[in-house]
């Protein structure tokens, strides 16, 4: 464990060195409603310090570390609220390429994605939403690929592995930007950036560009969206602690009828409460964390018990923050908005808590919850 | 203009009389708006109003207004909301002028409530301060005799309108000495006056509907101070009859519930009982409050005076809309975050900007922190 | 109105000398765990006042009044955790017998349970439970009732008004106590009252012991268990009303850190939400009332209603009673615990608020709500 | 009698051989009690522990303890409440036996250690008083010096298994002058001394767990004062260490959802999604509770101190047991306020007695409202 947290502890320590240098709140600010909605000069930076290959093997070209370290990397990258997409690029796209059987497509890419130089991004949702990778509407037939997919972000990649059914089951394709056929259009989220929906009108692929097929397809998507899953609930962590540290800071300096806010007994009863909450994220995702390393058979029951409660008490710690402000926390001036948004769209991303509640049923036997 | 006798007039006549008026004339674009509207996108209705003469409802017949007794008054507003009229900037008709026809002189109403009828004059209120909002005694905000005008020095906050009006009622401290709930006179000022400046304040949604306004050496006649000096926290107290019941009104709740039930039709969540549970919960709460709240009206409607015990209908309200709008993100799934206009299959609905409007619900017009401290105290006895 | 006003205020008086004169917490105590539960003298007094024939009409006795005076009786009744089953005989069993069709049976019986000679108990649950009336599993069948019934209040009635399919659909029996083949259980109540299991074994019958059949049999069932509900409704609101008095003066004298409980801010903002969650208990009763005075064809819809916040307002009030009153709450000699045992009891009978609000949700239509 | 080096042995190990020894020895009838034993109950078993030198597992060697390591102590605990073996009147053994192995003199510890690992003292705890609950800094009973005795006056409340103990371990004032934290002292008392009354008290299930004992010119000798005079209430807190964390222990709720898990069945609900998914909400928070649980308890195994904030346990622990039993009721439908062991359709439960045992869970210990408190002020470093 000591080695494990001296790698992390030296993980975190360089985002704060990010945090302090290359990003801020104001160029947060600034990036929103832009297009692409983040800098390709910071994502340069980011790529430098390694981030971007940390879930990627050496052999082709990244860290080949695990959870565990991205974990740690996002938790305290999502505190900056920086825009630039980490887990859906270095996570839930890289993964999903590397987990499928492409090998040339693997050596092709993956350096690059490590480097920096390609933007990857999943295209796995259809229109309607909805967490299962297998349920698929896109189809692949006759060398193209026809239909709709929403909910992709980063809306700007250079490419995107697009999931469909095909008459040999799921498929998973890379199609790089501009190819004929694929449109993308563009729909704001809460904090800012955008996300893409995709329209694939006979969109020409070849077997080069086939990332997984068949049974290694759908355990493919499954891992990737599983662990990036479990990554947004590491971000979550990151928004809602930095949000209850700005809330309590503002509580120990706001007067009202001669005394700070914070030392009125209702108040202080209500961040104890989403203290809480705070810790139990906290527990849940070292928890997980912890026992994947050991055994990474249950990832799914893992992903969704870390997502339900990070994105529950993301969201309510983004909710409580704004009223605990008061009027000031409805302004776009005061900075705990931003927080509550990025939970917001955290939260809603990859499927919201209710979303894997349903899913936690459904993997585990009641039996076993004890 | 129609000038009548409306409480000759039988409850239900003049309900459908009011719902046929808002029906036939107002517009069909902004009924049920998702935020609140400007000036300019209200003021070709308020003239409508102002030519039916029915701009002013509870103000009476001789000042233009529709004279209407607490039980008509408050049929006209369940119409209102009913139909999904939006506000107007209309701080001069229901805060001002009540308290002009009370405590104004004679002088001060013929100069002040012919042109607010009218829409010419549209008032802002200076109440909040970036200091003084849950705890409005502590204001800073101070005006000083000089000669025959005060010369206000401070700022204002959360000032609703104030981008659109042309004048302001503030309250300011004009004697330091007095504990802090008195030395607070009201004032009347001209926006026109130099030394003003208007800062917009952009809010959640993006947009600007408040602003801080800085108040730097600002004369205003000292005839324009309304009632005695030093007692403008009273007066202003004294007014909040209406508001006190109409700030917890279902409707909001009510409105929130038909969003809601589009996008779960539209999202088939009729098919997931789990969900459809807690709906069924959030529609007994709402169904519940408008219980409440008819025994408020009730009480108004037959002339009694409501207790503070009707700042469980602010609190019941404005909670009940929070959760209805979070349980619509939640609902909305994985476009719960989206901006704007959001396609469901059946329906387009904009499921952020009531969820951010819900927020400052429980802060305004008395936290709702502050309500239960008053509830505690004051209906519940319990020891301070 | 006014006149209702009067009249209704005319009975809580009455109510009020009673609960003086005739009943105590002392009383109470003493009647839990004993034999049938309630003073058969008190009863006596309690029809003597003329409750037990409120909602009869004066043509079989009673008095001939409504939902309203009854409401206000039994609201008041309630405070004084007297265990005399009221609302179990003058509302459940005697409207279901009036809403029969068997007028030589009324004429027998009514004006007997009018004046407190009668003590009739309806058995309508199987032992399953649940709140259709109509989900029948007892049989009549040649001239004999087959079967089981549970939770029938008072147990130890004079007589017992059975429900039973038949091949004709439902009927509805009288069957005095001591009749060959019934036999009856007892299961012991939170408030130390107790309900009784019957078993039906070939108990024979006779038309003239027929107070309902078919249609007519559906119709008095299902009205009298909604008159019964909400009538609980009225009951729980009493005793959420006194619970929460009785908290709200030991928050004023109990002294911690040498200050009142009651100054602590975080207890009374708890204490505002017990407040509120009585009066919206109040309130959608007293609508309740309103508009069935005018319109008696939503009974179901507004039973349930009532029964729903009244159940939920009432376990809680009753559960963070006990809270606030810290560890003498716990104990059985404070008598806090009487009244959430009381809540407890009257929640879950006929239907707990869970079970009333997915009632709710099958009888009103989604649009109707707003 | 084993005395083994337990140290040395690995941890599954050692966890199998506990476990093997409670699924071959425990009383299978006394397995999860639905409330507390008495020691006519259990005083069989303890002598099994007795008789194989597990009766201590927390105290040293030396004293006939297991001398288990954090580590080990608490697989001890798990297994334990895994296997669902009750505490015995173990206060002697969990609170007073550290105390007197770190403070009491050489003398004080050959006195009273012996016989306490024997069975043959059964110890009560004398802290809480009527108007010193929350607030056991205001306690009011006294003892003066008189001679080589004290002259104890005064009461305390909430003493479980007074009625089984042959002793008491008391905190007394010995310095009226002090500081409210100040100026206590802790005390031995034998039971048997004239003076002492016990007064049974019945709880919400209606039986006699605890008492009030009235001490009236109870003396006990002076050399029974254990560490220094004045210093009780720090050398009491000081001991808390495991009690903090074993307070905020998840078995309870793990065992409210296996008779949770019992009902759902019998009663059909699984056919009902709307409750289930209430149910899975319980379960996730149960399942993350356990999770917080692990993260402190391996700060232990560590060797480490627990900081302040190890109080959420005890929140999250004993605020989702009382949901649990709270749902439990609503699942049990029309039985759900039905006494003693009721029959479903598979099982028979005990509804009521865990519901009741809830109540109280929240209240001492530290009452949850003092946790909040302490978590605000000293882990939240908010404003007193």
């Amino acid at each position: 464990m000591s080695q494990q947290e001296d790698q992390n502890r030296m993980l975190r320590d360089a985002v704060t060195t990010f945090a302090a240098r290359d990003t801020s709140i104001a160029r947060v600010r600034e990036l929103r409603d832009s297009a692409p909605g983040f800098d390709k000069a910071v994502w340069k930076t980011i790529a430098e310090l390694g981030w971007t290959g940390i879930m990627i093997p050496e052999e082709y070209g990244g860290m080949g570390l695990g959870l565990s370290e991205m974990a740690a990397v996002l938790e305290e990258f999502a505190k900056t609220l920086s825009p630039e997409p980490l887990n859906p690029s270095a996570v839930l796209a890289a993964r999903a390429l590397l987990h499928g059987g492409n090998e040339a497509l693997k050596k092709k890419l993956l350096p690059g994605i490590a480097s920096g130089e390609i933007l990857p991004a999943l295209a796995w949702q259809e229109s309607e939403g909805g967490i299962d990778p297998l349920a698929l509407a896109t189809r692949a037939e006759g060398g193209g690929l026809n239909g709709g997919k929403r909910f992709v972000f980063p809306a700007d990649a250079d490419g995107y592995l697009v999931s469909a059914q095909s008459g040999n089951g799921p498929v998973l394709y890379w199609v790089e930007k501009g190819t004929a056929g694929l449109t993308v259009e563009y729909e704001s989220r809460a904090d800012g950036t955008r996300c893409g929906r995709i329209t694939l009108r006979n969109a020409k692929v070849s077997d080069s560009q086939l990332a997984a097929s068949g049974k290694t397809a759908g355990a493919a998507l499954q891992r990737a969206v599983d662990e990036a899953t479990l990554m947004a609930g590491a971000e979550l962590l990151g928004v809602m602690s930095r949000a209850l540290e700005i809330t309590l800071e503002y509580m120990r300096i706001r007067v009202q009828f001669g005394k700070p806010i914070g030392s009125f007994q209702a108040l202080q009863h209500r961040a104890v409460d989403l203290f809480i909450q705070k810790e139990l994220s906290f527990s849940v995702l070292r928890d997980a964390l912890l026992h994947l390393a050991a055994d990474p058979s249950g990832l799914s029951l893992w992903a969704s018990r870390v997502k339900y409660r990070c994105s529950e008490a993301g969201m309510r710690i983004g909710r409580e923050s704004i009223q605990i402000h008061g009027g000031i926390g409805f302004t776009d001036e005061c900075d705990i908005g931003l927080y509550m948004k990025r939970a917001m769209v955290l939260s809603a991303w990859l499927g919201n808590g209710a979303t894997h509640r349903h899913r936690y049923a459904a993997l585990a036997p009641a039996e076993a919850a004890a | 203009m129609q000038t009548r006798d409306w409480d000759k007039m039988a409850d239900e006549a003049f309900r459908l009389e009011v719902r046929g008026f808002f029906q036939k004339q107002y517009p069909e674009h902004l009924r049920f708006p998702a935020y609140h509207l400007r000036w300019a996108d209200t003021k070709d209705w308020y003239k409508k109003l102002v030519d039916k003469g029915w701009a002013a409802p509870g103000w009476p017949k001789e000042w233009g207004g529709m004279g209407l007794s607490p039980s008509k008054l408050l049929i006209f507003i369940e119409e209102q909301e009913r139909h999904g009229v939006a506000r107007t900037p209309d701080m001069g008709i229901i805060l001002l002028g009540p308290l002009l026809i009370k405590f104004a002189t004679e002088e001060q109403k013929k100069r002040f409530l012919p042109p607010t009828l009218r829409g010419e004059y549209i008032w802002c209120q200076g109440y909040s301060e970036p200091n003084a909002g849950s705890d409005l005694a502590n204001l800073k905000t101070e005006a000083v005799l000089d000669g025959d005008e005060y010369v206000i020095n401070g700022s204002k906050i959360w000032t609703s309108y104030a981008m659109d009006a042309t004048h302001m009622f503030i309250l300011v401290r004009t004697d330091k000495q007095a504990k802090k709930q008195e030395g607070i006179s009201f004032l009347l000022v001209d926006m026109k006056t130099p030394g003003i400046t208007i800062r917009p304040i952009r809010n959640l949604l993006g947009v600007e509907v408040f602003a801080q306004v800085f108040l730097d050496n600002v004369r205003t006649p000292a005839q324009w101070l309304v009632g005695k000096p030093n007692q403008g926290w009273t007066m202003a107290k004294a007014l909040l009859g209406f508001e006190r019941i109409s700030i917890g009104s279902p409707k909001l709740a009510q409105t929130g519930l038909k969003r809601l039930e589009a996008i779960v039709q539209s999202q088939g969540l009729t098919r997931d009982p789990a969900f459809m549970d807690r709906y069924t919960q959030l529609r007994l709460d709402v169904a519940d409050l408008a219980s409440a709240y008819g025994r408020f009206a009730d009480l108004l409607k037959r002339g009694e005076t409501l207790g503070p015990d009707v700042s469980i209908l602010k609190i019941v309200a404005t909670e009940t809309f929070q959760r209805l709008t979070e349980l619509t993100l939640e609902a909305a799934g994985d476009a719960g975050a989206l901006g704007g206009k959001v396609a469901f299959r059946k329906d387009s609905v904009d499921i952020l900007s009531p969820f951010y409007n819900a927020r400052p619900a429980t802060i305004y017009g008395g936290s709702n922190e502050i309500q239960r401290n008053i509830l505690a105290k004051n209906v519940l006895d319990l020891p301070g």
